[in-house]
Protein backbone atom coordinates (compact mmCIF):
# COMPACT_ATOMS: atom_id res chain seq x y z
CA UNK A 1 0.00 0.00 0.00
CA UNK A 2 1.09 3.50 -0.76
CA UNK A 3 1.36 5.58 2.37
CA UNK A 4 1.99 9.95 2.49
CA UNK A 5 3.14 11.94 4.42
CA UNK A 6 2.59 15.87 5.07
CA UNK A 7 3.37 18.78 6.69
CA UNK A 8 5.93 18.22 9.83
CA UNK A 9 5.07 14.36 9.78
CA UNK A 10 6.56 14.38 6.29
CA UNK A 11 9.28 16.53 7.53
CA UNK A 12 10.07 14.39 10.23
CA UNK A 13 9.55 11.07 8.41
CA UNK A 14 11.86 12.37 5.58
CA UNK A 15 9.73 11.76 2.19
CA UNK A 16 6.32 12.87 1.22
CA UNK A 17 5.40 9.02 0.21
CA UNK A 18 6.77 5.58 0.18
CA UNK A 19 5.20 2.27 -0.70
CA UNK A 20 5.21 -0.48 2.22
CA UNK A 21 3.85 -3.95 2.90
CA UNK A 22 3.65 -4.63 6.53
CA UNK A 23 3.17 -8.19 7.99
CA UNK A 24 -0.80 -9.01 8.11
CA UNK A 25 -0.74 -8.36 12.26
CA UNK A 26 -0.83 -5.01 11.35
CA UNK A 27 -4.38 -4.66 11.38
CA UNK A 28 -5.50 -0.79 11.94
CA UNK A 29 -4.24 2.18 11.86
CA UNK A 30 -2.94 2.40 15.08
CA UNK A 31 -0.91 -0.83 14.65
CA UNK A 32 0.50 0.52 11.61
CA UNK A 33 1.33 4.10 13.46
CA UNK A 34 3.15 1.64 16.02
CA UNK A 35 4.60 -0.30 13.05
CA UNK A 36 6.28 2.67 11.73
CA UNK A 37 7.61 3.86 14.47
CA UNK A 38 9.55 1.03 15.58
CA UNK A 39 11.18 1.69 12.49
CA UNK A 40 13.96 4.50 12.85
CA UNK A 41 14.77 7.53 14.80
CA UNK A 42 13.05 9.62 11.89
CA UNK A 43 10.24 7.65 12.24
CA UNK A 44 9.92 7.91 15.74
CA UNK A 45 9.92 10.95 15.86
CA UNK A 46 7.17 12.16 13.56
CA UNK A 47 5.05 9.04 15.53
CA UNK A 48 6.41 9.99 19.25
CA UNK A 49 2.60 11.54 20.27
CA UNK A 50 0.21 8.87 17.72
CA UNK A 51 -2.71 10.96 19.57
CA UNK A 52 -2.05 13.84 17.74
CA UNK A 53 -1.25 12.24 14.56
CA UNK A 54 -3.99 12.38 12.05
CA UNK A 55 -5.00 9.73 9.35
CA UNK A 56 -6.85 9.31 5.96
CA UNK A 57 -8.09 5.76 4.17
CA UNK A 58 -8.06 6.68 0.54
CA UNK A 59 -9.01 10.21 1.15
CA UNK A 60 -10.96 9.91 4.00
CA UNK A 61 -10.29 10.95 7.41
CA UNK A 62 -10.37 7.81 9.67
CA UNK A 63 -9.83 7.31 13.06
CA UNK A 64 -6.85 4.89 14.80
CA UNK A 65 -8.77 2.11 15.34
CA UNK A 66 -9.80 2.19 11.11
CA UNK A 67 -9.06 -1.19 9.19
CA UNK A 68 -5.99 -0.76 6.87
CA UNK A 69 -7.07 -4.01 4.92
CA UNK A 70 -7.86 -3.33 1.28
CA UNK A 71 -6.99 0.44 1.43
CA UNK A 72 -4.61 1.74 -1.51
CA UNK A 73 -3.81 4.86 0.20
CA UNK A 74 -3.20 6.12 3.89
CA UNK A 75 -1.77 9.40 4.33
CA UNK A 76 -0.85 10.74 7.98
CA UNK A 77 -0.80 14.50 8.79
CA UNK A 78 -0.88 16.59 11.83
CA UNK A 79 -3.97 18.53 12.27
CA UNK A 80 -5.67 20.91 9.71
CA UNK A 81 -4.97 24.50 9.68
CA UNK A 82 -6.86 25.35 6.38
CA UNK A 83 -9.59 27.64 5.82
CA UNK B 1 -34.10 22.13 -8.68
CA UNK B 2 -30.24 20.73 -8.40
CA UNK B 3 -27.78 22.82 -7.88
CA UNK B 4 -23.74 22.32 -8.42
CA UNK B 5 -20.89 23.68 -6.16
CA UNK B 6 -18.39 25.04 -7.70
CA UNK B 7 -15.30 24.25 -6.02
CA UNK B 8 -11.53 25.05 -6.97
CA UNK B 9 -8.01 24.75 -5.36
CA UNK B 10 -6.19 26.26 -6.99
CA UNK B 11 -2.75 28.03 -6.40
CA UNK B 12 -3.66 31.36 -8.29
CA UNK B 13 -5.56 34.30 -6.45
CA UNK B 14 -9.49 34.63 -7.06
CA UNK B 15 -11.84 37.70 -7.75
CA UNK B 16 -14.21 38.03 -4.56
CA UNK B 17 -16.19 40.50 -6.55
CA UNK B 18 -16.53 38.18 -10.06
CA UNK B 19 -17.32 34.96 -7.77
CA UNK B 20 -20.36 37.11 -6.14
CA UNK B 21 -21.31 38.25 -9.22
CA UNK B 22 -21.52 34.58 -11.41
CA UNK B 23 -23.95 33.55 -8.49
CA UNK B 24 -26.28 36.01 -8.49
CA UNK B 25 -26.23 37.66 -11.88
CA UNK B 26 -29.16 37.61 -14.25
CA UNK B 27 -31.09 35.71 -12.10
CA UNK B 28 -34.51 36.75 -9.82
CA UNK B 29 -34.99 34.15 -7.97
CA UNK B 30 -31.67 34.77 -5.46
CA UNK B 31 -32.91 36.72 -2.39
CA UNK B 32 -29.34 36.75 -0.22
CA UNK B 33 -25.91 36.01 -1.32
CA UNK B 34 -23.39 35.54 1.44
CA UNK B 35 -19.67 35.64 1.02
CA UNK B 36 -16.55 34.81 3.18
CA UNK B 37 -13.04 35.82 2.75
CA UNK B 38 -10.07 34.74 4.55
CA UNK B 39 -7.53 36.84 4.05
CA UNK B 40 -3.54 36.29 5.24
CA UNK B 41 -2.61 38.54 8.40
CA UNK B 42 0.42 40.30 8.49
CA UNK B 43 0.89 38.62 12.01
CA UNK B 44 0.22 35.11 13.54
CA UNK B 45 -0.14 35.13 17.43
CA UNK B 46 1.34 38.94 17.71
CA UNK B 47 4.32 37.94 15.41
CA UNK B 48 4.55 39.21 12.26
CA UNK B 49 5.00 36.99 9.69
CA UNK B 50 6.59 37.07 5.79
CA UNK B 51 4.10 34.96 4.20
CA UNK B 52 2.43 31.38 4.60
CA UNK B 53 2.64 28.68 2.32
CA UNK B 54 -0.41 26.13 2.21
CA UNK B 55 0.62 22.58 2.00
CA UNK B 56 -2.18 20.40 0.99
CA UNK B 57 -3.02 16.57 -0.33
CA UNK B 58 -4.65 17.42 -3.91
CA UNK B 59 -7.11 14.29 -4.28
CA UNK B 60 -8.31 14.30 -0.50
CA UNK B 61 -9.23 17.88 -0.12
CA UNK B 62 -10.95 17.90 -3.21
CA UNK B 63 -12.77 14.44 -1.99
CA UNK B 64 -13.20 16.33 1.04
CA UNK B 65 -14.63 19.56 0.17
CA UNK B 66 -17.01 18.22 -2.50
CA UNK B 67 -18.25 16.02 0.41
CA UNK B 68 -19.43 19.01 2.78
CA UNK B 69 -20.81 20.92 -0.11
CA UNK B 70 -22.78 18.33 -1.10
CA UNK B 71 -23.94 18.20 2.83
CA UNK B 72 -24.53 21.72 3.05
CA UNK B 73 -27.02 21.20 0.02
CA UNK B 74 -28.68 18.53 1.14
CA UNK B 75 -29.24 20.73 4.93
CA UNK B 76 -29.94 24.36 3.12
CA UNK B 77 -32.34 25.19 0.24
CA UNK B 78 -29.07 27.13 -1.87
CA UNK B 79 -29.49 28.31 -5.17
CA UNK B 80 -25.39 28.65 -5.76
CA UNK B 81 -22.55 27.57 -3.93
CA UNK B 82 -18.95 28.50 -4.66
CA UNK B 83 -15.71 27.15 -2.60
CA UNK B 84 -12.54 28.18 -3.46
CA UNK B 85 -9.16 27.43 -1.59
CA UNK B 86 -5.78 28.66 -2.48
CA UNK B 87 -2.58 26.18 -1.82
CA UNK B 88 1.40 27.82 -2.08
CA UNK B 89 3.08 30.75 -1.15
CA UNK B 90 0.48 33.61 0.38
CA UNK B 91 1.49 36.72 1.61
CA UNK B 92 -0.04 39.28 3.80
CA UNK B 93 -3.05 41.06 2.67
CA UNK B 94 -3.65 38.33 0.17
CA UNK B 95 -6.77 35.87 0.10
CA UNK B 96 -6.43 32.32 1.04
CA UNK B 97 -9.93 30.74 1.20
CA UNK B 98 -13.52 32.22 -0.15
CA UNK B 99 -17.15 30.57 0.54
CA UNK B 100 -20.32 32.35 -1.36
CA UNK B 101 -23.86 30.80 -0.91
CA UNK B 102 -26.45 31.88 -2.58
CA UNK B 103 -30.11 31.49 -1.24
CA UNK B 104 -33.59 32.65 -0.95
CA UNK B 105 -33.26 33.36 2.56
CA UNK B 106 -30.59 35.15 4.59
CA UNK B 107 -30.62 32.93 7.24
CA UNK B 108 -29.93 29.78 5.04
CA UNK B 109 -27.22 31.70 3.16
CA UNK B 110 -25.66 32.66 6.63
CA UNK B 111 -25.79 28.94 8.20
CA UNK B 112 -24.27 26.95 5.30
CA UNK B 113 -21.57 29.55 4.74
CA UNK B 114 -20.40 29.19 9.02
CA UNK B 115 -20.62 25.48 8.27
CA UNK B 116 -18.06 25.03 5.21
CA UNK B 117 -15.87 27.43 6.98
CA UNK B 118 -15.92 25.72 9.88
CA UNK B 119 -15.27 22.46 8.01
CA UNK B 120 -12.95 23.62 6.19
CA UNK B 121 -10.93 24.93 9.08
CA UNK B 122 -10.94 21.60 10.60
CA UNK B 123 -11.19 18.89 8.35
CA UNK B 124 -9.68 19.74 4.57
CA UNK B 125 -6.25 19.06 4.46
CA UNK B 126 -4.53 21.88 4.32
CA UNK B 127 -1.48 22.75 6.55
CA UNK B 128 0.03 26.68 7.19
CA UNK B 129 3.50 27.02 7.56
CA UNK B 130 4.52 30.79 8.26
CA UNK B 131 7.74 32.72 7.69
CA UNK B 132 9.04 34.99 10.33
CA UNK B 133 12.14 36.53 11.27
CA UNK B 134 12.64 33.45 13.57
CA UNK B 135 12.11 31.07 10.47
CA UNK B 136 9.47 28.90 9.18
CA UNK B 137 6.97 27.08 11.53
CA UNK B 138 4.19 25.06 11.25
CA UNK B 139 0.83 26.67 13.06
CA UNK B 140 -0.83 24.98 15.15
CA UNK B 141 -4.47 23.88 14.83
CA UNK B 142 -6.95 25.42 17.59
CA UNK B 143 -9.11 24.00 19.86
CA UNK B 144 -12.01 26.66 19.17
CA UNK B 145 -12.10 25.59 15.79
CA UNK B 146 -12.45 21.85 16.54
CA UNK B 147 -15.52 23.13 18.88
CA UNK B 148 -16.90 25.18 16.43
CA UNK B 149 -17.25 23.13 13.45
CA UNK B 150 -18.80 20.41 16.25
CA UNK B 151 -21.59 22.27 16.52
CA UNK B 152 -22.62 21.60 13.42
CA UNK B 153 -23.19 17.58 14.09
CA UNK B 154 -26.47 16.42 13.82
CA UNK B 155 -27.61 15.06 17.20
CA UNK C 1 -8.35 51.13 18.05
CA UNK C 2 -11.19 53.23 16.78
CA UNK C 3 -13.31 51.65 14.07
CA UNK C 4 -15.85 53.99 12.21
CA UNK C 5 -18.98 52.45 10.53
CA UNK C 6 -19.93 53.20 7.34
CA UNK C 7 -23.24 53.87 6.68
CA UNK C 8 -25.55 55.14 3.22
CA UNK C 9 -29.26 54.80 2.75
CA UNK C 10 -29.01 56.03 -0.94
CA UNK C 11 -31.60 55.34 -3.83
CA UNK C 12 -29.00 54.12 -6.54
CA UNK C 13 -27.42 50.85 -6.70
CA UNK C 14 -23.77 49.59 -5.17
CA UNK C 15 -21.26 47.84 -6.28
CA UNK C 16 -20.77 45.24 -3.74
CA UNK C 17 -17.18 44.54 -4.82
CA UNK C 18 -16.14 47.61 -4.49
CA UNK C 19 -17.29 48.09 -0.62
CA UNK C 20 -15.76 44.43 0.34
CA UNK C 21 -12.59 45.85 -1.37
CA UNK C 22 -12.62 49.46 0.42
CA UNK C 23 -12.61 47.13 4.07
CA UNK C 24 -9.87 44.80 3.17
CA UNK C 25 -7.49 46.48 0.35
CA UNK C 26 -3.78 47.35 1.41
CA UNK C 27 -4.79 45.89 5.21
CA UNK C 28 -2.79 43.37 7.00
CA UNK C 29 -4.75 43.04 10.32
CA UNK C 30 -7.77 41.86 8.37
CA UNK C 31 -8.57 38.18 8.30
CA UNK C 32 -12.07 37.67 7.20
CA UNK C 33 -14.74 39.38 5.48
CA UNK C 34 -18.37 38.75 5.13
CA UNK C 35 -20.54 40.38 3.14
CA UNK C 36 -24.38 39.69 3.16
CA UNK C 37 -26.22 41.28 -0.22
CA UNK C 38 -29.99 41.30 -0.23
CA UNK C 39 -31.45 41.11 -3.69
CA UNK C 40 -34.44 42.18 -5.32
CA UNK C 41 -36.38 38.82 -5.81
CA UNK C 42 -38.74 38.46 -8.39
CA UNK C 43 -41.61 36.75 -6.88
CA UNK C 44 -43.29 37.15 -3.14
CA UNK C 45 -45.22 33.98 -1.78
CA UNK C 46 -45.05 32.53 -5.27
CA UNK C 47 -46.01 35.43 -7.16
CA UNK C 48 -44.62 36.85 -9.43
CA UNK C 49 -43.76 40.26 -9.30
CA UNK C 50 -42.62 43.90 -11.04
CA UNK C 51 -40.94 45.53 -9.16
CA UNK C 52 -40.71 46.68 -5.13
CA UNK C 53 -40.85 50.20 -3.82
CA UNK C 54 -39.02 50.86 -0.77
CA UNK C 55 -40.87 53.65 1.57
CA UNK C 56 -38.52 55.07 4.71
CA UNK C 57 -38.06 57.48 7.28
CA UNK C 58 -34.79 59.08 6.87
CA UNK C 59 -34.02 60.59 10.12
CA UNK C 60 -34.92 57.34 12.22
CA UNK C 61 -33.42 55.12 9.58
CA UNK C 62 -29.97 56.96 10.21
CA UNK C 63 -30.56 57.30 13.66
CA UNK C 64 -31.78 53.35 14.27
CA UNK C 65 -28.81 52.06 11.75
CA UNK C 66 -26.35 53.95 13.29
CA UNK C 67 -27.56 52.61 17.05
CA UNK C 68 -27.50 48.93 15.65
CA UNK C 69 -23.64 49.62 13.78
CA UNK C 70 -22.36 50.95 17.40
CA UNK C 71 -23.94 47.99 19.53
CA UNK C 72 -21.95 45.85 16.62
CA UNK C 73 -18.87 47.25 16.94
CA UNK C 74 -18.84 47.36 20.76
CA UNK C 75 -20.28 43.64 20.65
CA UNK C 76 -17.75 41.66 18.28
CA UNK C 77 -13.49 43.47 17.59
CA UNK C 78 -14.66 44.80 13.94
CA UNK C 79 -12.04 46.35 11.99
CA UNK C 80 -14.95 47.56 9.38
CA UNK C 81 -18.22 47.64 8.84
CA UNK C 82 -20.49 48.87 5.97
CA UNK C 83 -24.06 49.09 5.69
CA UNK C 84 -25.98 50.00 2.92
CA UNK C 85 -29.46 50.05 2.41
CA UNK C 86 -31.70 51.44 -0.66
CA UNK C 87 -34.99 52.96 -0.97
CA UNK C 88 -37.23 53.97 -3.95
CA UNK C 89 -38.06 51.58 -6.87
CA UNK C 90 -35.94 48.39 -7.22
CA UNK C 91 -36.70 45.95 -9.54
CA UNK C 92 -36.08 42.16 -9.30
CA UNK C 93 -32.12 41.03 -9.28
CA UNK C 94 -31.39 44.33 -8.28
CA UNK C 95 -29.97 44.98 -4.65
CA UNK C 96 -31.70 46.40 -1.67
CA UNK C 97 -29.10 46.22 1.30
CA UNK C 98 -25.54 45.34 2.09
CA UNK C 99 -23.69 44.88 5.20
CA UNK C 100 -19.85 44.31 5.28
CA UNK C 101 -17.72 43.28 8.17
CA UNK C 102 -14.04 42.42 8.93
CA UNK C 103 -12.09 41.41 11.17
CA UNK C 104 -9.50 39.42 12.91
CA UNK C 105 -11.42 36.33 13.22
CA UNK C 106 -13.69 34.68 11.41
CA UNK C 107 -16.75 34.00 13.89
CA UNK C 108 -17.09 37.64 15.02
CA UNK C 109 -17.36 38.87 11.26
CA UNK C 110 -20.39 35.98 10.71
CA UNK C 111 -21.61 36.62 13.86
CA UNK C 112 -22.33 40.75 13.31
CA UNK C 113 -22.69 40.63 9.99
CA UNK C 114 -26.23 38.44 11.22
CA UNK C 115 -26.58 40.42 14.16
CA UNK C 116 -26.90 43.60 11.71
CA UNK C 117 -29.10 41.78 9.22
CA UNK C 118 -31.89 40.61 11.65
CA UNK C 119 -32.21 43.90 12.66
CA UNK C 120 -32.70 45.95 9.81
CA UNK C 121 -34.99 43.05 8.85
CA UNK C 122 -37.15 44.14 11.80
CA UNK C 123 -35.79 47.48 13.37
CA UNK C 124 -35.10 50.08 10.65
CA UNK C 125 -37.84 51.87 9.13
CA UNK C 126 -38.20 50.86 5.76
CA UNK C 127 -41.51 49.36 4.35
CA UNK C 128 -41.75 47.00 0.96
CA UNK C 129 -44.70 47.88 -0.97
CA UNK C 130 -44.80 45.25 -4.16
CA UNK C 131 -46.16 45.46 -7.69
CA UNK C 132 -47.31 42.96 -9.42
CA UNK C 133 -50.33 42.25 -12.46
CA UNK C 134 -53.14 42.22 -9.50
CA UNK C 135 -51.86 45.98 -8.47
CA UNK C 136 -49.60 46.94 -5.71
CA UNK C 137 -49.64 45.68 -1.92
CA UNK C 138 -47.92 46.18 1.14
CA UNK C 139 -45.50 43.24 2.44
CA UNK C 140 -46.22 42.11 5.42
CA UNK C 141 -43.86 41.61 8.45
CA UNK C 142 -43.00 37.87 9.11
CA UNK C 143 -42.24 36.75 12.60
CA UNK C 144 -39.54 34.28 11.98
CA UNK C 145 -37.90 37.87 11.53
CA UNK C 146 -38.61 39.86 15.01
CA UNK C 147 -37.44 35.93 16.19
CA UNK C 148 -34.09 36.15 14.59
CA UNK C 149 -33.71 39.26 16.00
CA UNK C 150 -34.84 38.33 19.20
CA UNK C 151 -32.22 35.68 19.60
CA UNK C 152 -29.56 38.42 20.01
CA UNK C 153 -30.90 40.14 22.69
CA UNK C 154 -28.82 39.85 26.19
CA UNK C 155 -30.05 38.25 28.85
CA UNK D 1 -45.83 68.28 18.03
CA UNK D 2 -45.27 66.67 14.54
CA UNK D 3 -46.82 63.64 13.54
CA UNK D 4 -45.52 61.22 10.80
CA UNK D 5 -47.55 58.89 8.79
CA UNK D 6 -45.54 55.47 6.44
CA UNK D 7 -46.48 52.72 4.59
CA UNK D 8 -50.34 51.85 4.88
CA UNK D 9 -50.94 54.19 7.94
CA UNK D 10 -49.85 56.87 5.67
CA UNK D 11 -52.19 55.66 2.75
CA UNK D 12 -54.91 55.49 4.70
CA UNK D 13 -54.73 58.49 7.12
CA UNK D 14 -53.96 60.30 3.55
CA UNK D 15 -51.43 62.61 4.71
CA UNK D 16 -47.36 62.28 5.33
CA UNK D 17 -47.33 64.35 8.23
CA UNK D 18 -49.03 67.42 10.44
CA UNK D 19 -48.87 69.08 13.70
CA UNK D 20 -51.34 68.59 16.29
CA UNK D 21 -52.30 69.98 19.71
CA UNK D 22 -53.45 66.82 21.87
CA UNK D 23 -55.54 68.31 25.27
CA UNK D 24 -53.78 67.99 27.82
CA UNK D 25 -55.27 64.71 29.31
CA UNK D 26 -53.51 62.48 26.08
CA UNK D 27 -50.55 61.52 27.72
CA UNK D 28 -48.72 58.23 25.99
CA UNK D 29 -48.95 56.75 22.33
CA UNK D 30 -51.85 54.78 23.12
CA UNK D 31 -53.70 57.75 24.17
CA UNK D 32 -52.81 59.47 21.32
CA UNK D 33 -53.62 56.36 19.11
CA UNK D 34 -56.67 56.67 20.27
CA UNK D 35 -57.30 60.48 20.06
CA UNK D 36 -56.55 60.23 16.29
CA UNK D 37 -58.63 57.13 15.78
CA UNK D 38 -61.76 59.17 17.03
CA UNK D 39 -61.12 61.84 14.57
CA UNK D 40 -62.94 60.63 11.48
CA UNK D 41 -63.34 57.65 9.31
CA UNK D 42 -59.47 57.64 7.81
CA UNK D 43 -57.80 57.69 11.01
CA UNK D 44 -60.33 55.06 12.33
CA UNK D 45 -59.29 53.13 9.63
CA UNK D 46 -55.52 53.76 9.75
CA UNK D 47 -55.46 52.78 13.77
CA UNK D 48 -58.35 50.01 13.67
CA UNK D 49 -56.01 47.56 14.65
CA UNK D 50 -53.74 49.41 17.45
CA UNK D 51 -51.58 46.51 18.38
CA UNK D 52 -50.38 46.31 14.56
CA UNK D 53 -49.27 49.88 14.51
CA UNK D 54 -45.38 50.89 15.96
CA UNK D 55 -44.53 54.18 16.99
CA UNK D 56 -41.38 56.02 17.24
CA UNK D 57 -40.81 59.29 19.31
CA UNK D 58 -38.03 61.33 18.56
CA UNK D 59 -36.40 58.44 15.57
CA UNK D 60 -36.37 56.30 18.93
CA UNK D 61 -38.64 52.92 18.95
CA UNK D 62 -41.30 53.30 22.09
CA UNK D 63 -44.17 51.07 23.14
CA UNK D 64 -47.54 52.22 23.66
CA UNK D 65 -47.07 52.86 27.59
CA UNK D 66 -44.53 55.63 26.86
CA UNK D 67 -45.34 59.32 27.41
CA UNK D 68 -45.58 61.81 24.91
CA UNK D 69 -44.68 65.11 26.76
CA UNK D 70 -41.26 66.75 25.45
CA UNK D 71 -42.06 64.89 22.17
CA UNK D 72 -41.19 66.89 19.20
CA UNK D 73 -41.58 64.00 16.20
CA UNK D 74 -44.06 60.89 17.06
CA UNK D 75 -44.23 58.38 14.17
CA UNK D 76 -46.82 56.05 13.24
CA UNK D 77 -46.13 53.18 11.01
CA UNK D 78 -46.86 48.79 10.22
CA UNK D 79 -43.85 46.61 11.05
CA UNK D 80 -41.26 47.06 9.43
CA UNK D 81 -39.90 44.97 6.25
CA UNK D 82 -36.73 46.55 5.36
CA UNK D 83 -33.76 44.64 4.69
Amino acid sequence: MKLKYFAWVRERVGKAEEIVEPPAEVRTVGDLIGWLAARDDAYAYAFEKPTVIRAAIDHAHVKSDAAISGAREIAFFPPMTGG
Amino acid sequence: MTVAATIRIQQADFDVAQEIAALSRGRTDVGAVVSFSGICRGSEQGEPIAALTLEHYPEMAEAEIGRHADEALSRWPLQGLTIIHRFGRITPGENIVLVVTASAHRQAAFEAAEFLMDYLKTNAPFWKREESARGTSWIEAQGHDDAAAARWTKS
